[in-house]
């Protein structure tokens, strides 16, 4: 069924789709983010839910506390290594499928704090991330254009063949992990089958 | 096979608790190990660190102006005040002079920063109380009234890295300073519009009165500054303490509370922010022309002479401040941030045993802490 | 009050407390108080007596071993002719970690009275009397110096680790500690 | 003449048409119940884990147990909710035929409220239903 075809026919009012294009359709338009504020960042999405950004017209204003019902964590400020078990203990406690947005530069590399002692250098050591949003806090635009990312995504999903996303996979975890508190420091310091360490991959 | 006594907790059946990091109601990564009868709290131990981001050994290891950015993300809801904190710490280190110009936008913005503070602390203590979203939503309507004007003049809307030592970066257009004053003009309305709609609210007041009450020695003795202290009736504002800056020019009154409980609390933020309008309506008017920034100030290289400064403001969450100690080198030796929001956490239980779990989570509301100033 | 009146104050009241004057080079002017350890507490109450009902900070120092170099003026003979020699005479001053608290007075709004101990190393003699019981306020900070300093406060009502999880061994902010070498991509290539 | 059959032909059921709602919103509740059970089957696999079935407790790990015995008034509390949603469900069909009912019948009804606002005055007299 091409494209034009299509948007030929929905001039005349009927819709053709494929069951899979409807699967993805109810799904991106319903992303329920956790209710997971770490710092800073926490503030801007909260103002991103608000009237004036109106996080709401992307399906996403429900937010809730518990991961139980919760499909999208957006990981939102500064994830220090007191944290880091939680934080993956809460994403192994959401059903499946779920995503993750890490919102701003602590999330993604440990931003502004990257050399401080207490600093996850990063999140996707320990748990694979969907759609990065750089910024110090980003702006509220830039949370919704990371929404936009991940409804993408979300809408390209296949449900059958080899691509199929992780969570239509037996085989892959649902589940990473979850650190312990060392001596000086987090024990692993990363999990290394999730972090592709981009200076490995450009040597290796 | 040895009877193990079962822990203390469950000896009077007591229910372990935690009210961790990741819950809706602790602004944050702030956790509280609860020990509940049935609804009612027995104790409670803060627990802290989850957002340590060693904001104090990175600026060790900065030079002096380069700690002015991380000052944004110390209480990532008023950065203005935590820039004006350490830069008014460093001028007195290096004894540096501020321009009169410089000195009126300080005040200018930092009240704008109260302004947009006190409003959300109210629209998130509304939201503990069960109002989720309507009150937030009026408050952040203003906020964003307030940013916006953040963001016209330094270039961003949270973390403005605005002040420096000897003066402020940018200086503010006519037009600015239009439409700030056409904001204080307005935000009157919205402040009536407000109270009318809570502070006659018969739920508001059987939710926050007489619950948390904190006495005036135990304030003192804990160490509660800010609307926290006045609440519970002590008259002690550092603006008018220390009259650092030009805080003696502007008559501004300071509310204090009786009863010192949240209903108080609330009241303290309402009325300050009536009384920082009045302010920034004369300051708005009366701004003079000329330097923003102290000539003799050298910003990149600034090497103080070997010696210790502690300097203090009044921030929207208490008195927040700085204490450096130079050696000499163009970076600090010891740099110290007196966190309000942690030292006013020191009386969190006593206020909460014998309440409800529900009134737990007022009373943390009330408080207003930020979890970027408690961990540091 | 001055502090000359003060340090005479607590002399006077507590027989053999060894109170000094620190000068504060910098334009501040803020000089504060050094008083030996043993008598920590009580001349935290004498003062507590004088008003100073409110202890806004409490700040620890790592302050590290270092070698002072000051020049002496001396008179010396050389070769029958009095002459002045300058002489710069190295002492090195053994490292020790130091507690700064900044008392205010709410009842008559005066400035920051600031009181200094000092520890007697850095290593095994790192305790200091706790003014928890005298200031409340000092509670949480006092914990905080214990867990980044690993300054020792006796008589603190509950002296845990506050910022860092409890297994955590090392004192991170002190001057010489150093992070493990998390694998950071800097660091990849060297190891 | 054709005698007529003395019954009438049934119109009819006259529970007919509360069966068919009923059936319909059985149906049309359990038709996406369904297409989600047939969903989990066949297309995405369940994968429990040990992390995820732990309990929830704010991303730490539970710790005590919540099987603790709690104050007896929260019991006598839930007692006294019991006996007046009860009461409310007797007070539906009495409202409903109000109109038509006989005075005996209407003091009958009130004869048994007046005993449960009874039991209601003397549980509050005696403090069940507020503790310090």
């Amino acid at each position: 069924m091409d494209q034009d075809l299509k948007t030929e026919l929905s001039k005349h009012g009927i819709f053709a789709t494929s069951f899979e294009e409807l699967y993805n359709w109810g799904r991106k338009n319903s992303v329920w983010p956790l209710t997971f504020g770490l710092a800073c960042c926490a503030i801007e999405m909260i103002a991103t839910t608000m009237a004036r950004y109106d996080l709401a017209r992307f399906g996403a204003e429900v937010f809730r506390p518990s991961p139980r019902q919760a499909d999208l964590m957006i990981v939102s400020g500064t994830v220090t290594k007191k944290m880091a078990p939680q934080v993956v203990r809460l994403y192994n406690q959401m059903p499946e499928p779920k995503y993750v947005i890490a919102m701003g530069a602590c999330a993604i590399s440990g931003g502004p704090f990257r050399d401080g002692y207490n600093v996850l250098k990063g999140i996707d050591r320990f748990i694979p991330v969907d759609v990065h949003i750089p910024g110090c806090p980003p702006r509220p635009e830039a949370l919704i254009h990371a929404f936009m990312a991940l409804q993408e995504k979300i809408s390209a999903q296949q449900l059958t063949g080899e691509s199929r996303p992780r969570h239509l996979k037996q085989e892959l975890p649902s589940e990473f992990p979850v650190p312990e508190f060392g001596e000086h420091g987090l024990e692993p310091a990363q999990n290394d089958e999730v972090f592709r360490n981009p200076l490995k991959v450009l040597q290796g | 096979m040895t009877q193990v006594a079962p822990p203390e907790a469950e000896q009077n059946n007591l229910m372990e608790l935690s009210m961790g990091p990741q819950h809706p109601s602790t602004h944050g990564v702030f956790r509280m190990d609860v020990r509940l009868d049935g609804e009612r709290v027995m104790r409670l131990k803060p627990v802290f660190g989850y957002l340590h981001r060693n904001h104090e050994k990175i600026a060790e290891t900065a030079s002096y102006l380069a700690a002015i950015p991380y000052t944004d993300r110390l209480d990532y809801l008023c950065s203005m005040t935590n820039n004006w904190g350490y830069a008014l710490a460093v001028e007195k280190l290096a004894g540096l002079s501020v321009p009169e110009r410089a000195e009126y936008i300080r005040v200018i913005v930092a009240e704008l920063t109260r302004l947009q503070n006190h409003a959300g602390m109210v629209g998130f203590l509304l939201q503990d109380m069960g109002a989720s979203g309507t009150p937030l939503m009026y408050a952040f309507r203003e906020r964003e009234r307030v940013l916006d004007l953040f963001e016209s003049l330094s270039g961003a809307r949270m973390m403005c890295n605005y002040m420096r030592f000897g003066g402020v970066r940018v200086d503010c257009s006519a037009e600015w300073l239009g439409q700030a004053a056409q904001l204080v003009a307005g935000f009157g309305g919205f402040l009536d519009e407000f109270e009318q709609l809570l502070t006659g609210n018969e739920i508001l007041m059987a939710r926050t009165q007489r619950v948390g009450v904190l006495s005036s020695e135990l304030a003192i003795n804990a160490g509660v500054t800010g609307p926290g202290l006045r609440a519970s009736g002590v008259n002690y504002d550092v603006r008018k303490v220390d009259q650092y800056g030009i805080y003696d020019r502007f008559p501004f009154r300071v509310p204090l509370g009786e009863h010192g409980d949240v209903f108080d609390r609330y009241m303290m933020r309402v009325l300050e922010m009536r009384e920082t309008l009045k302010i920034l309506e004369e300051a708005l008017r009366d701004i003079p022309s000329g330097p923003i920034m102290d000539p003799k100030a050298r910003l990149r290289g600034l090497r103080p002479k070997v010696g210790e400064a502690y300097g203090r403001i009044e921030s929207p969450k208490g008195e927040l401040g700085f204490y450096l100690i130079s050696d000499g080198t163009p970076n600090p030796y010891r740099y110290r941030v007196r966190p309000p929001s942690l030292i006013n956490l020191t009386v969190l239980e006593d206020m909460c045993l014998g309440h409800n779990i529900a009134d737990v989570v007022v009373i943390l509301g009330s408080i207003d802490i930020v979890m970027g100033e408690v961990d540091r | 009050m001055t502090l000359n009146e003060i340090r005479a104050r607590l002399q006077a009241e507590i027989p053999g407390c060894q109170v000094d004057l620190v000068v504060n080079g910098s334009p501040s002017a803020q000089n504060s108080l050094l008083i030996d350890r043993q008598h920590g507490l009580e001349a935290a109450r004498v003062l507590r007596g004088l008003e100073l009902d409110y202890c806004s900070n409490v700040t620890a120092v790592d302050w590290l071993e270092r070698v002072q170099s000051d020049k002496i003026k001396s008179k010396q003979v050389v070769d029958g002719v009095e002459k002045e020699i300058e002489q710069t005479v190295k002492t090195t001053i053994p490292g020790y970690l130091e507690v700064v608290y900044h008392l205010f007075s709410m009842s008559k709004k005066e400035g920051p009275v600031v009181l200094r101990m000092r520890t007697g190393n850095r290593t095994d003699d790192v305790a200091l009397p706790s003014l928890t019981p005298v200031w409340r306020s000092a509670e949480f900070q006092e914990r905080e110096a214990f867990d980044l300093y690993g300054i020792v406060f006796d008589g603190h009502p509950d002296l845990r680790r506050i910022l860092m999880w409890e297994g955590f061994a090392d004192y991170p902010m002190r001057k010489d500690y150093v992070p493990p070498p998390d694998d950071d991509l800097e660091t990849l290539g060297e190891r | 003449m054709v005698h007529s059959l003395p019954i009438t032909p049934p119109a009819e059921h006259p529970w007919a048409t509360i069966v068919v709602l009923l059936g319909a919103a059985v149906v049309f509740g359990a038709i996406p119940l369904g297409m989600a059970r047939l969903w989990a089957r066949f297309v995405s696999p369940a994968k429990p884990g040990l992390q995820k079935n732990a309990t929830y407790e704010c991303g730490l790990e539970a710790k005590g147990d919540a099987w603790v015995q709690l104050d007896v008034s929260y019991y006598l509390y839930a007692i006294v909710f019991l006996i007046f949603d009860v009461e409310a469900v007797f007070l539906l069909p009495f409202a409903a035929a109000f109109s038509g009912l006989s005075l005996a019948a209407c003091l009958a009804m009130l004869v048994f409220l007046l005993l449960l606002v009874e039991g209601l005055v003397w549980a509050c007299q005696k403090g069940v239903l507020t503790w310090s």
